[in-house]
């Protein structure tokens, strides 16, 4: 979803434009003392996107190539995708780029390797891409570097590719720093004591892989009085619910539940609600519309860790436009991620969104 | 699947063996009940420190299943006509969105309810209308409304979910408990008498199966067969609608991923029933148990701690033994 | 001159550009029995669909009472008060007897809900009037065709009717049967119904029949009083020349001091078929007669291994075979011409040369792939030798009419060149041309030293072609009695009743 | 999707009008063929300075409709004697990771290929085993190997790829050219003439589809039917072995979650492609432009640079559409 057209007013987000002038950057007020605690692919540490940006003569120049991308996304259906290719847009669009394609892989390598062929038909200049599976896909990245294509990978890069040979750069959120986040906000709300159980997603997808790492490493290394007592796997967004309501089932008193992100963090929700569970504790990452209404709300979802996808998308932008011009690009970089709490939840929208919360999110928070 | 040859083989499917129903009580003809209860005290042994016997997990089976077992409902008709319907969850994607952004837009409870069930009528209109006047074969109608309806559902929105707060909608439409009752067991139960009658106590319902049965002799006999195949198909999309209304009231949204999938529980939960996916032969209390059955082996493995690919290697095994288990001596 | 009831005027009808029914009168008196005959495809059950509103012509008016009447479509027929007993039967396997007897007119309770207790009640008493056992609660699906036809019979006669179509009533029935259904016929004569009656069967005809109105190939030929024609007349109306009485029986000269071709021993099926022995020499032609559900049906199939099998040999040619399956029987040299030609015959959405060529498929092979020179010929050959009536061999089997589909099955089986052949009920449906070249041609193959076994519940026809005749009463073997032994068709009807 | 009724109403499904193709063209019978021309010519209008007509292209709508073509051909089979398979695409999956695995341990290529048809000839056998001696209907036996399969799938490596780096395997399946043509349009040609053949011109086929249009009468026949279901269980074990190979061929390694969701397009192709769900009527050459038309569709959709939604919406509606142009007047 481009999310050209408005279909409804407050639900969704809205394509947002840019300053029409000064320098591209990432939002200016992301923090930047925020540590980024997350590393790279191959170890190296994170260049931070706070410190990428194209100047106006600069985007002049981009501007006369009159070059062509394409995004080349695993799956589009969450907000995530949404505001990253939204960012990818309106920083493409300043830099007069024109984006000839978005494609949805649908989490299949076997779908995202056919866009990748079917994408090349129109033979853009930069491919911006998140490879449903690093292993799989390799081959097709390959044959597009080939092509002369400028490739920008979010979260991770294909296995065997080289950063500066076949690849620009990867940029991710600081994933690992929004799993100590949820973790940090869980502790706090149990009063750092207690049991608790994790949703995980049951498939080797590294992005995630991290946030489950962060959130247990810092469970059992800060706090030793709260336990990890269930662990529980899913495969589909729309299974939190029955895998939570088994936790419950077998763990009555559990105190708190991280959830992998906030879809299955809303079924988490329900099966508390079914359950009669009120005071359980959930914390996730990623602020989704019905999570960010729970935690306005006071609700049980607690806190989370956003990532900040929106400049993620215009921090791979500028990294291609750079390459444009001939100049060198980090091979790792990564946008800072974002502490959610009910006290935040307003601001936090704004800044990830740019934008207001919708009137829902709102009106609740009051 | 073959059931051309009635004539020789002697019995027909599962659930409805009037033939020795009279004589001797044949316990095949209850397989689906057999293998539920054996995975009921199955569980119950092994899982029974765990919760699994407790009330409120029960309860949750039943939560769980409630959407699964109302498509089932009217998937029971749609089956026995001989027809399939693989909209459904689709369906329910886009009617848990049209509510909920009905309710968002200031029309209220009554208007969402409206809205979403309108919207699984009509998607249900154009699928019964496909059929019976293109006589296009319903698979392929319903695969193209599917795609169409999930991608209208996808694009409402932009595939961002529509919060709903109207409290009394989500009370009544999935949240709510009376006393110590969900709410949803209540639409379970209500759905599932309604059906059973129907199927078998009206004309309406012969006629259902009496179509599915032989069309041309039905047609023969006076059935007026299209309108019959038209009607279930409005009933599979009104189920659905509703179905959305119960994932929306649970879940106090709307979302463009509810129901995907649902297609194929909803019509294994009905074969394995004891519906025959030739039609003519058709059975909602056996599809209300097949889809319990396959909502508490989910939760079960769940609480038993496996991982989702041993639950799925052990689901797929139990769906196979679970027909296997007595079938052997008899073909269809 | 009474005035007809129904009146049809000028029927026309064709299918894809072959016409079928041409400019076709026909009319009915109230309170008259009218049969309406004519050779195989001759048009019979299209007219007769035309009138209950299963087709529609493509020209002609009807009139009922002088009234002009549109039916198009079978609910019009039903309000004209129209019935029809349907060649293919019209009747859903998956629902009960009960069920499909009153489908659309079901009893209701006061709440509107079908009431099942009542139809029960109200079969059983329609059952016992036609004096057949049937339970109402058994699936149709379950029971052999006779009962097929018995439940389709009670299901015209329960309904509100003024003029009843009967196609082929007694195709399946035994002489009992088709007694019973004659007092019925009787009795709606005298309520005054007009009652129009398909049938090849020819003694019936003039029996049960006041006129007789003879189509042939689409064309109206002749109507007559039954009381001023003959059984010759018919015939010759029918065929449109003369014929030599085919029906005849005469005295065969086989070898009978060789050994069997197939010898059958102490064959079991539960309590269908209770130790049956038998034996079948070569050139010779046996009949099996008994009554409907005597196990006719039930030891063949055991014998060609397409039914169950409890215990018994099988001995062919001296040599004991384990029979399995058709295939097993096949290799052995048996063929077996079923009953039900349209469940276990024909695949009715293949082609004639499809279908013909499904059994002998093998010897068809040239290579990897099937000679599809040499099917064509095997396919043209016996539609000519057998005078099947169709456009082509690759019209699809289910276009053609009854008869012809009957002989495409017999056309099956000839083609694989059996060394037993088995036939059940072969000429169901089939026209008294026909039945005569089937006749001519089962004597021609035990001539040529086959065996042959043959079930009929037509007794003419069973003794006109039999060398001797084995009868089945519940289960068992009876009685053996040679051909030549018996004087009367009484004689046989009265052993075949278990005296 | 009745066709018991096949006496009265005259007319058979698509693609197998033996009847009137001697005598006239009956367009009608032709409709998938129409319609993929229509596509065709419609993209190549509209998109053909974006690149849609260039070889390459087309070439790659080859590429990535092999599979599903591949795993088409022996569904045809499958389906034409009125049976189904919904377990290809986890078999595919499956094969895909047990090659990959042997191939990584040392055992080459031709061990690969071996353990990865190996692989699907095993499930087909049972998926075979389980309709013709149990008598379990093909839509349950095949939905509990699909997920037996797949939980396998993701279980035998813990969901994690598997590289393969074997040059020639990758070459050979899937990702090598021959010169300008790509070797998946070598296999995909090959076993479509095969296929044809196999159905058209071999006692195999013809009792495949007497098994299908009557079972009874073809047991009365002397078709082994149920060596004949078995052995078509058998064949699309195979082939969607084979697709694995295909799969870990193009993408340099096995994983779980190749083929996912394949049975419905594989199954959509088929019917699409003129061959009855009920069993008797079969068409290989329709299956594969069936197959190839969904792909054009996918393909020239995301070139014109639609959302995902929109494309949904779209594939949706022109499925219904291809089928009902021209079916409009008849009846099945
Ligand atoms: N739907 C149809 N399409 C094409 N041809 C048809 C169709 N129905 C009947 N016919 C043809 O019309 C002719 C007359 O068929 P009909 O069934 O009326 O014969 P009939 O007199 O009843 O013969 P029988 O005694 O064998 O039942 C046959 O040649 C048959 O093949
Ligand atoms: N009274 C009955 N109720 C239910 N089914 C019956 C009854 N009688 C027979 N059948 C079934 O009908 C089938 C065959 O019936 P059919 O009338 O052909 O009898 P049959 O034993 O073959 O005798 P025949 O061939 O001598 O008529 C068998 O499967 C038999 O089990
Ligand atoms: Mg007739
Ligand atoms: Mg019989």
């Amino acid at each position: 979803g481009g999310g050209s057209a408005s279909k409804t007013e407050e639900s969704q987000q809205k394509a947002v434009k840019l300053e029409e002038t000064g320098p591209l950057t990432i939002n200016p007020e992301i923090s930047s003392e925020q540590e980024i605690l997350s590393k790279g692919p191959n170890g190296e540490d994170a260049f931070s996107a706070i410190k990428l940006q194209l100047t106006e003569e600069e985007l002049a120049k981009i501007k006369e190539g009159k070059y062509k991308a394409a995004i080349v996304m695993h799956y589009t259906g969450n907000d995530y995708s949404t505001a990253q290719i939204n960012g990818l847009k309106a920083a493409f669009e300043r830099m007069g780029i024109e984006v000839v394609a978005v494609t949805d892989g649908q989490f299949k390598p076997e779908k995202q390797i056919a866009d990748i062929e079917t994408v090349l038909a129109k033979s853009p200049d930069i491919i911006v891409s998140l490879p449903v599976d690093p292993t799989s896909t390799a081959a097709s990245f390959k044959k597009a570097a080939e092509a002369g294509v400028k490739l920008v990978f979010m979260d991770v890069p294909p296995t065997g590719l080289t950063a500066g040979k076949d690849y620009l750069s990867v940029v991710s959120s600081d994933n690992y720093g929004n799993g100590v986040a949820a973790a940090e906000t869980m502790a706090k709300q149990l009063g750092g004591k207690g049991e608790i159980g994790v949703i995980f997603h049951d498939v080797d997808f590294f992005v995630n892989n991290q946030r489950v790492e962060a959130f247990e490493t810092t469970i059992k290394e800060k706090y030793p009085d709260i336990e990890i007592v269930a662990r529980g796997g899913i495969t589909s967004p729309n299974d939190g619910e029955e895998v939570a309501s088994g936790m419950l089932t077998k763990h009555n008193d559990l105190d708190g539940i991280f959830a992998i992100w906030d879809v299955p963090a809303e079924g988490v929700l329900a099966a508390a609600r079914a359950t009669g569970n009120e005071d359980l504790v959930i914390t996730t990452v990623d602020l989704g519309t019905n999570a960010a209404l729970d935690i306005a709300s006071g609700g049980s979802i607690k806190g989370l860790g956003a990532q900040l996808p929106y400049d993620q998308g215009i921090a791979e932008a500028i990294l291609a436009g750079q390459a444009l011009l001939g100049k060198e690009v980090p091979p790792y970089v990564a946008v800072p991620g974002l502490s959610v709490t009910e006290e935040n939840v307003l601001d936090a929208w704004q800044l990830v969104y740019r934008q207001p919360a919708p009137e829902v999110v709102q009106s609740a928070a009051k | 699947m073959q059931s051309k040859d009635s004539n020789l083989n002697g019995t027909v499917a599962v659930g409805s063996h009037t033939v020795s129903r009279k004589k001797t009580f044949d316990w095949r003809n209850y397989i689906v009940y057999l293998a539920f209860i054996g995975v009921i005290i199955y569980f119950s042994v092994t899982l029974h420190d765990q919760g699994f016997v407790s009330t409120d997990n029960l309860l949750n089976i039943i939560r769980q299943t409630a959407m699964i077992s109302l498509m089932g409902l009217a998937m029971t008709f749609v089956i026995s006509t001989g027809e399939i319907d693989l909209s459904v969850g689709s369906i329910a994607a886009l009617s848990s969105l049209t509510a909920a952004l009905t309710i968002q837009a200031g029309f209220g409870m009554v208007g969402g309810v409206a809205v979403g069930l309108g919207t699984g009528l009509l998607v249900g209109l154009v699928n019964g209308l496909l059929v019976t006047k293109l006589a296009i074969p319903s698979f392929l109608v319903t695969l193209g409304t599917m795609g169409t309806v999930a991608g209208l559902a996808m694009w409402i929105t932009d595939t961002a979910p529509v919060p709903i707060v109207d409290a009394t909608f989500n009370f009544v439409f999935g949240s709510g408990d009376i006393g110590p009752i969900p709410i949803l067991l209540i639409w379970t139960v209500v759905a599932t008498i309604i059906a059973h009658f129907l199927l078998r106590k009206t004309s309406f319902g012969r006629q259902t199966l009496a179509t599915g049965g032989n069309e041309s002799a039905a047609r023969f006999s006076g059935v007026k067969t299209q309108r019959i195949k038209l009607l279930v198909f409005l009933g599979s999309g009104f189920m659905a609608g509703f179905a959305g209304l119960l994932y929306a009231g649970r879940m106090h949204a709307g979302r463009f991923t509810f129901g995907e999938g649902d297609e194929l529980s909803v019509i294994a939960a009905v074969i394995l029933g004891g519906t025959s996916l030739f039609g003519g032969v058709g059975t909602v209390i056996g599809t209300v148990i097949g889809s319990l059955m396959i909502g508490t082996i989910n939760n079960g493995l769940i609480i038993m701690g496996l991982d989702v690919s041993q639950q799925m290697m052990i689901k797929g095994l139990i769906i196979i033994l679970a027909v296997a288990f007595g079938k052997k001596a008899i073909k269809r | 001159m009474e005035k007809p009831m129904l009146s049809m005027k000028n029927i026309s009808k064709a299918f894809n550009g072959i016409t079928v029914l041409n400019s076709v009168d026909f009319s009915v008196r109230k309170g008259e029995v009218h049969a309406l005959m004519g050779g195989n495809g001759a048009g019979k059950s299209t007219l007769m669909k035309i009138l209950t509103g299963v087709y529609t012509a493509d020209q002609g008016e009807i009139y009922i009472d002088d009234q002009l009447v549109e039916i198009n479509n079978t609910d019009d027929a039903r309000k004209n008060y129209i019935s029809m007993i349907f060649q293919e039967f019209s009747l859903i396997p998956t629902l009960t007897v009960a069920q499909n007897i009153f489908l659309t007119r079901e009893d209701k309770t006061s709440m509107g809900l079908i009431n099942d207790k009542e139809c029960v009640e109200k079969t059983r008493n329609l059952l016992q009037e036609l004096e057949v056992d049937i339970d109402p609660n058994e699936l149709v699906g379950n029971l052999g065709v006779g009962y097929w036809q018995m439940t389709e019979i009670a299901k015209a006669l329960s309904q509100e009717t003024k003029i009843l179509v009967m196609d082929e009533p007694t195709a399946s029935l035994t002489k009992k049967e088709t007694e019973v259904l004659f007092s019925f016929i009787n009795q709606l004569k005298s309520k005054g119904y007009a009652i129009i009656y398909i049938s090849h069967r020819m003694d019936e005809i003039l029996e049960i029949c006041d006129r007789i109105t003879i189509l042939r190939d689409g064309r109206h030929v002749a109507t007559e009083d039954c009381k001023q024609i003959d059984l010759d007349m018919v015939i010759q109306y029918i065929v449109g020349s003369g014929m030599d009485k085919a029906f005849e029986w005469k005295e065969r000269e086989y070898a009978t001091d060789v050994a069997p071709v197939l010898q059958v021993k102490n064959l079991s099926v539960g309590s269908k078929v209770q130790n049956v022995n038998f034996n079948l020499y070569p050139g010779e032609i046996v009949g099996i007669a008994g009554l409907m559900g005597s196990g006719r049906t039930e030891t063949v199939s055991a014998i060609f291994g397409t039914g169950p099998k409890d215990r018994g040999d099988i001995v062919v040619n001296g040599q004991p075979v384990a029979i399995k399956n058709a295939s097993d029987a096949i290799k052995a040299g048996l063929a077996l011409i079923p009953e039900d030609r349209r469940v276990q015959g024909l695949v009715l959405e293949h082609s004639v040369k499809d279908n013909i060529i499904l059994p002998i498929l093998s010897k068809m092979q040239k290579g990897l792939f099937i000679d599809n020179k040499k099917a064509n010929q095997v396919a043209n050959d016996f539609v000519k030798k057998l005078n099947i009536k169709t456009d082509d061999i690759y019209k699809t089997t289910n276009l053609l009419s009854g008869g012809n589909q009957q002989k495409i099955v017999l056309a099956k089986w000839l083609a694989n060149d059996p060394s037993v052949l088995i036939l059940d009920e072969p000429t169901i449906g089939v026209d008294i041309g026909a039945k005569t070249e089937i006749v001519d041609v089962v004597r021609e193959l035990a001539d040529s030293g086959k065996a042959i076994l043959v079930i009929s519940s037509e007794l003419p026809e069973l003794l006109a072609l039999s060398d001797r005749v084995l009868v089945m009463h519940e289960g068992r073997m009876i009685k053996e009695m040679q051909r030549r032994d018996i004087e009367t068709e009484e004689e046989l009807q009265h052993a075949i009743q278990g005296f």
